[in-house]
């Protein structure tokens, strides 16, 4: 065989591009490389999707470099200069206690990133694991795993949220796993459904007939190949769950004062809101821009995986 | 869409009537599994909420013996499955406990207000359909196109702009400066109490007892609320009115339809819109579900007094029946659409009468 | 000859910006005749009929010496010329009438909407009568009934003859059969070819009638075109077709097998990129 | 698809703008914009909060009354007349003749013993002052009695100030109820509160014409009042929860008084001609209050540190602008035995904070969670939080409401504000000092000082005697002297501001006077 001596060829600087483009590609992660590749020059044909890409990745870099975007401290009060109008001292004005808005919606951008990152983690794996289970042993575990997924698929979000959320307690961290309760049964759907396809794939036949074991063969078999259309999905609604963490806030169930989170900043400035707009819309439009932006990705990601959509 | 997925799994059986038997005996199963779910989480939810029950029913200023005496009869010291047990019979009698806050029992307060989310969704949704249904469908028959990519634009925008800002902004321009609209509540206060409650629905009511100028008046009210709440769901509408499209639009009828001469407007409405209209159906009754919880945050700007202000209210006050009895509320008429909508598709498509 | 219905020269279908060329330099009349297509699937002889009709999605890029029909030039031909030409003047029978039918309109509906639209001051019940009239010239037993049905609850046969009338309703003077019979049973192809043939025969159309199958065009068609990756490689006779001098025709006619002699095994179709280039020039008469 | 659309905008365009113009609030009509959250019910024996009081003191006479410029002189309402025999046990009312229920009964004194006795015998929140006096389920029946038909007597069950007894009646859960009518809805011995909570039987000006918990509340003038037919045809009170909603509708007119508006838009309602801000002082303060089960918080040193932790001065021109004034004593301004010349005792200093944290043992500050009870005390918390982290203090803050954990003593350091009925020094004393039994298994969750679980027996003993003394000089020195020990001991209530409740009013409203006891009445009020 020559698989070696391709291997070698791919390393070389420009093999990649053949390697990347190869028409039988060789192994899973040559294969799952191309079909990124793919699927990013399908990506990148949906300006809007690159948009909200742009915006997404903007919202890393100003979380990550938050200090050095702004030279206020967004907890410092001033109640001498509260709501004052935006000026070049203070970008987007300060709000109610004096603090700049500017620097609160910038370190706001953590607390969101905040929210994505542990929903993501919370959520992909328990629905990954929930579905794959489910659809590895079906019967009766199925049966089961699924009757409690439709119970919380049969709850709107942000109800059952709101409902999690007073009953663990106000703080960010809380919202979150509220949030976490109600976002994973479509991953854990998604997951089975991919599980049941597998199930009956001739490798997994042929490793279960090696001797492995059930938890093996999803752990090492069945969850990695799950895992590109989970992070997918999870993009798909992560859109609805910023709104429903800033509905959160906006009703005091979000993060704690001061630390600043968009949600409460908007609803705390809604007072001022007629008088001293900036207070509110400052945060209004970066939840509105995040959610668009991830509501952007998710439809073009849903175009570049929807076999209707290549024509 | 839960509910598809439900009844996908279809056995081959001799007889038709049997399997239908079977089906819906799998389903009712299905609902009564799901609905003692619901009521598992409501349960749990309220025993983890930090409210005190036995406070809730005594008021505060209680003394030990009277609260002990309450714990008690309210079964507290019992182990927690016998206390659900006993929750799941309550509820099944129609008793969902007094409310805390307004010192009625929750299910009185719920036929006092739940009209008016009803009444604010079904409005929100036909203005969603209106403006969602066509949106999506240029969008998929021009798709591509400018027209494609703005019509995404604003569908999304109406889900990722907070709702309780448009709201405000709205209530500002329309109210405030132009004057066009009412501000608060169902009704302006001069024409409170002039409609006998009779369905409980503000407009059917005023029709019914041909009360013109008090319908104009509720439907002044209406109609800011439940448009932001519409375009809310417009995301959602268009989006899969646009997807259901262009599903329709690549099959070989459309050709068809064409091949017969007819142009676009025709080859659209009168071919591909027919074959999704019990798709749009459902996906309606769907976001008439989701209007609901847009009603949460809606309600509370605009003091509409429905359901939404209703729970955000026993949260803050911490009354716990009102959030178990609103929450199960939702959830059980999300279980309901559910089951209707399921039941529409099969009733209205021909190909699965 | 008189004076032909439909006159393509030198068609070019592209699409995705010229990269997948569909449809290259085909050239054909078409007279009172009925005119067989025949290729593999991905040939392009779809494409060609579609292209007449103008109903190719907007991403394909038609271009042609010349493409017309009796009077009317198709390239210039407007959208709305086209309403006025198509389902009236050509009609267009596809494959499968699980999937070209509306399932969710009844047939009677579905068959008067082609007369209706053509004749729009035409009453409502005359319409529909003719609608009738015309599902008994397809020989559809109870006609009454079986406009009232939905498409899924007829047999695919039946499907087809609704279809046919649909799209003969309106009487045009040529007619586009795409695979027409492809997903039928054997028995019911034989049923509907005879019927299609008794129509166009009494109707004097003109027939294009696409297929991937060589013995049925042969024994259907007064001529035909062997169509190979977009190109016309060969028209001939039906009944000259032995005498084929393409390779690819050959190799066609020698795969079909024949219950007098069947071959222990089915030769492999050979292909040679050559074709694609200068055979196309000699056809060109 | 786009003509579909537009039609549908033109439809929906000329629906609106053949609606009739929104006019304002008629003349004879008063609107009232404000919060109807947590009413349970109208009926005077359950309630002794603020909003409810309003409406309840429209609906029902009291036997007293007094005005809201006036808290010290009692007035004539129901009784024309009053005495109080030589050894200070028996008030004597004489009923007025003409005064009747909205059923058409005519008030006697047999209605009005009734009302008293049906308030201790319910032991609702609408008994907490009259029960002070000694007045028990057992006893009331024979110690308030009706001598004949326009004569009322109460008895005391102790030596009390007579002049505190009035100002109880006078208290909006005293209102007189027409015992036959609510007798006739009695169900389950419950004198008939089910009923009442939705329905009115008073002598009022007005009637209940409807209630929707959480939505409005609408009272129709009682035209054959013995007082005279209000100006007022109809009252509406309507839950208005946002804050700039109210304040749109205040602007436009549709909305007469607003109450419960945020500071923000106080701010810029002050600013309008067309608005009257009248900020009404209240029986009440902001307080810090330091949970003593807790062993940080019960060093007195670190009492004392948050009474300099918190830049209270920061926040009174502004956020406390409307809703409160800087006032440091447990005696509200303007009562007797209160500081004359203002009460600023504490100020903002970290320094002397973060010393005496030291000396309290935490030279590294102290981490405590702080709770703000109720949304409207959020900013003035984040205030505190900003101030005490440089004071030392890392306060954790978690908002809510806490008012059952703070009855339960389940908390650590709580943000609240509170308001009493009974114009006396009295009753903030017995609110902020009073607890003669400090265990847990007491529960007497109305007592604040119980609350925060401290027991100071010198000051229960001095409430003890300001309530028996009928001396008013002597009841003022006891005040002072009360107001002294509290401030000396580093009180766990750390007070900061006494309350003042704003109500927001179109310049066209005339009459409508914002009520210290919250007993604010309708009657008189006129539009031009």
């Amino acid at each position: 065989m020559t698989i070696s001596t391709e291997d070698a060829d791919s390393a070389n600087a420009g093999g990649f591009r053949k390697w990347l483009l190869a028409p039988e590609p060789r192994g899973w992660f040559q294969s799952s490389t191309q079909q990124i590749h793919q699927g990013w020059l399908k990506f990148s044909l949906h300006p809007l999707g690159l948009a909200g890409l742009f915006i997404i990745v903007l919202l890393i870099v100003v979380a990550t470099a938050a200090p050095l975007l702004t030279s206020y401290d967004p907890i410092v009060q001033d109640m001498a200069g509260r709501l004052a109008p935006p000026s070049a001292t203070h970008l987007l004005g300060t709000d109610n206690l004096g603090r700049d808005v500017f620097a609160r919606v910038i370190y706001g951008a953590r607390t969101t990133l905040y929210i994505i990152m542990l929903v993501t983690i919370i959520v992909a794996p328990l629905g990954l694991l929930i579905g794959t289970v489910s659809g590895y042993f079906g019967g009766i575990v199925d049966e089961i795993l699924m009757r409690i997924t439709d119970i919380f698929l049969s709850f709107p979000g942000l109800v059952l949220a709101l409902g999690f959320a007073a009953a663990l307690g106000p703080g960010i961290t809380n919202a979150i796993i509220a949030i976490s309760l109600t976002a994973w049964p479509p991953i854990a759907r998604l997951a089975r459904a991919e599980t049941l396809s597998l199930r009956k794939a001739d490798y997994i036949a042929a490793v279960r007939l090696q001797g492995a074991t059930s938890i093996a063969i999803i752990t090492r078999h069945i969850l990695p190949m799950c895992i590109p259309s989970v992070i997918v999905r999870v993009t798909l609604n992560m859109a609805g769950i910023i709104i429903t963490a800033a509905g959160l806030g906006f009703l005091g169930l979000g993060a704690q004062p001061p630390w600043p989170e968009w949600g409460s900043m908007a609803a705390s400035g809604r007072e001022f809101m007629l008088d001293s707009p900036w207070v509110i819309a400052a945060p209004g439009i970066a939840i509105a821009l995040v959610s668009l932006a991830f509501n952007l990705v998710g439809d073009a990601l849903r175009d570049v995986l929807d076999p209707r959509g290549s024509e | 869409m839960a509910s598809a997925e439900l009844t996908s799994k279809q056995e081959a059986t001799p007889h038709p009537a049997l399997s239908l038997l079977r089906r819906l005996a799998g389903r009712a199963v299905a609902v009564v599994t799901t609905l003692l779910g619901l009521l598992f989480l409501t349960f749990s939810m309220g025993r983890l909420l930090p409210a005190d029950p036995v406070l809730a029913i005594t008021g505060a200023e209680v003394s030990k013996e009277v609260y002990d005496r309450v714990y008690n009869e309210l079964g507290l010291s019992q182990p927690i499955w016998m206390q659900f047990l006993s929750y799941v019979g309550k509820i099944a009698t129609g008793d969902l406990g007094m409310s805390a806050t307004t010192g009625q029992p929750i299910l009185t307060d719920l036929m006092t207000i739940f009209p008016a989310t009803i009444e604010l969704a079904i409005i929100a949704m036909i203005i969603g359909a209106i403006i969602g249904i066509p949106l999506g469908v240029t969008a998929a028959v021009r798709r591509g196109t400018i027209i494609d990519h703005i019509a995404r634009i604003v569908a999304l925008a109406g889900h990722s702009i907070p709702i309780f800002w448009t709201g405000l902004m709205a209530l500002f321009i329309f109210y405030a400066k132009l004057k066009l609209v009412g501000a608060s509540g169902r009704i302006d206060v001069f024409y409170e109490g002039l409609v006998t409650p009779m369905t409980g629905f503000l407009l059917i009511d005023a029709a019914i007892q041909q009360q013109w100028d008090l319908f104009q008046n509720a439907l002044g009210h209406i109609i800011l609320p439940a448009a932001i709440l519409g375009y809310y769901s417009v995301a959602y509408i268009s989006r899969m009115s646009r997807s259901f499209m262009l599903e329709q639009l690549s099959q070989e009828y459309i050709i068809t339809a064409r091949a017969k001469g007819l142009g676009t407007h025709k080859v659209v409405w009168r071919h591909a819109f027919r074959n999704i209209r019990v798709q749009l159906l459902t996906i309606l009754a769907l976001t008439f579900g989701g209007l609901l919880e847009g009603a949460v945050l809606i309600e509370t700007v605009f003091g509409w007094p429905g359901l939404g202000q209703y729970l955000t209210r026993g949260l803050q006050m911490n009354d716990m029946n009102v959030v178990m009895g609103s929450v199960l509320t939702i959830g059980a008429v999300f279980l309901t659409i559910n089951i209707v909508s399921d039941f529409l598709y099969r009733i209205l498509d021909p190909r699965t009468r | 000859m008189t004076e032909p219905l439909i006159d393509v020269r030198n068609l070019e279908i592209a699409y995705g910006g010229g990269h997948m060329r569909a449809v290259r330099g085909v050239s054909f009349t078409l007279g009172q005749e009925k005119l067989g297509i025949v290729g593999e699937s991905g040939s392009g002889k779809s494409t060609v009929g579609r292209g007449i009709m103008k109903l190719l999605p907007p991403t394909a890029k038609v271009s042609a010496e010349r493409m017309r029909f009796r009077d009317v030039d198709l390239l210039k031909a407007s959208e709305r010329t086209m309403m006025t030409i198509r389902g009236r003047r050509i009609g267009l029978i596809l494959q499968d009438p699980k999937y070209s039918l509306n399932p969710v309109m009844r047939i009677g509906e579905q068959i008067a909407e082609t007369y209706r639209f053509h004749h729009p001051k035409v009453s409502k019940a005359k319409t529909y009568a003719q609608a009738l009239d015309m599902l008994e010239a397809v020989q559809i037993r109870d006609p009454e009934r079986v406009a009232r049905l939905y498409p899924h609850e007829i047999s695919g046969g039946m499907g087809q003859r609704v279809m046919i009338a649909m799209m003969l309703i309106a009487e045009p003077e040529v007619l586009i059969a795409d695979e027409p019979t492809s997903a039928l049973d054997v028995t019911v192809r034989l049923e509907i070819l005879a019927l299609l043939d008794e129509l166009v025969s009494r109707r004097n159309l003109g027939l294009i009638f696409i297929s991937h199958d060589l013995n049925l065009i042969r024994n259907f068609c007064d001529r035909v075109l062997i169509m190979y990756a977009g190109r016309v490689v060969e028209v001939l006779e039906a009944r000259d077709l032995d005498k084929a001098r393409h390779p690819y025709t050959q190799g066609l006619l020698a795969s079909l097998p024949t219950i007098e002699d069947p071959p222990a095994r089915l030769p492999i179709l050979k292909r040679d990129p050559a074709w694609l280039d200068d055979l196309a020039a000699k056809v060109l008469r | 698809m786009l003509k579909q659309l537009l039609t549908t905008i033109a439809i929906t365009g000329a629906l609106m703008t053949t609606q009739p113009a929104w006019a304002a609030s008629p003349p004879n009509m008063l609107v009232i914009g404000t919060n109807l959250t947590g009413i349970r019910t109208l009926d005077p024996a359950q309630n002794n909060a603020r909003t409810v009081s309003e409406l309840i003191s429209n609906l029902y006479d009291n036997l007293v009354q007094l005005s809201p410029d006036d808290l010290k002189t009692l007035k004539p309402m129901l009784a024309t007349q009053w005495s109080v025999s030589d050894d200070g046990k028996i008030i004597t009312l004489t009923l007025r003749d003409d005064a009747v229920f909205q059923s058409g009964n005519k008030v006697t004194a047999e209605d009005a013993a009734w009302s008293i006795q049906r308030v201790i015998k319910m032991g609702q929140v609408g008994s907490t002052d009259v029960a002070l006096w000694g007045f028990k389920p057992d006893n009331v029946e024979k110690l308030v009695r009706a001598k004949d038909e326009h004569t009322l007597e109460i008895e005391l069950p102790q030596s009390v100030n007579t002049d505190l007894v009035l100002y109880s009646l006078a208290g909006s859960s005293i209102g007189i109820v027409d015992k036959k009518t609510v007798l006739s809805h009695e169900a389950n011995g419950d004198f008939g509160g089910a009923w009442l909570s939705a329905n009115s039987a008073g002598s009022g000006p007005f009637s209940l014409a409807q209630w929707r918990p959480n939505d409005v509340a609408i009272f129709n003038a009682q035209p054959k009042y013995w007082g005279g037919k209000p100006a007022m045809a109809r009252v509406v009170a309507r839950h208005i929860p946002e804050s700039g909603n109210l304040r749109l509708q205040l602007e436009a007119g549709d909305v007469d008084v607003g109450q419960y508006v945020a500071s923000g838009d106080l701010d810029a309602l002050s600013t309008n001609k067309d608005m009257v801000i009248d900020n009404v002082p209240g029986l009440g303060f902001y307080y810090i209050a330091l949970n003593q089960k807790d062993p940080d918080l019960q060093k007195p040193k670190v009492r004392e540190a948050f009474q300099h932790a918190f830049d209270w001065k920061a926040i009174s021109g502004n956020i406390m602008r409307h809703t409160g004034f800087p006032w440091q004593s447990m005696i509200p301004r303007g009562m007797i035995g209160a500081p004359e010349e203002g009460a600023v005792r504490y100020d903002y200093d970290p320094a002397k904070a973060r010393q005496l944290l030291a000396e309290a043992g935490y030279p590294n500050g102290l981490k405590k969670v702080l709770n703000p009870s109720g949304a409207p005390t959020l900013p003035f918390a984040e205030a505190l939080q900003a101030s005490a982290r440089a004071a030392g203090f890392d306060l954790d803050l978690v908002p809510g409401e806490f008012t059952p954990a703070f009855r339960e003593r389940k908390f650590e350091v709580l943000l609240g504000n509170s308001g009493a009925r009974l114009p006396d020094p009295f009753a903030v004393a017995t609110q902020y000092a009073f607890n003669p039994d400090n265990s847990d298994e007491a529960r007497l969750g109305s007592y604040y000082l119980w609350r925060t679980g401290m027991k100071v027996d010198e000051l229960n003993t001095l409430i003890d005697q300001s309530m028996k003394e009928r001396d008013t000089q002597k009841r003022t020195d006891i005040f002072e002297k009360m107001d002294g020990i509290y401030a000396s001991m580093a009180s766990p209530l750390v007070i900061f501001f006494q309350r003042t409740d704003p109500y927001v009013m179109r310049a066209n409203v005339k009459g409508y006077h914002g009520h210290t006891t919250w007993s604010t009445r309708w009657h008189d009020v006129t539009k031009e």
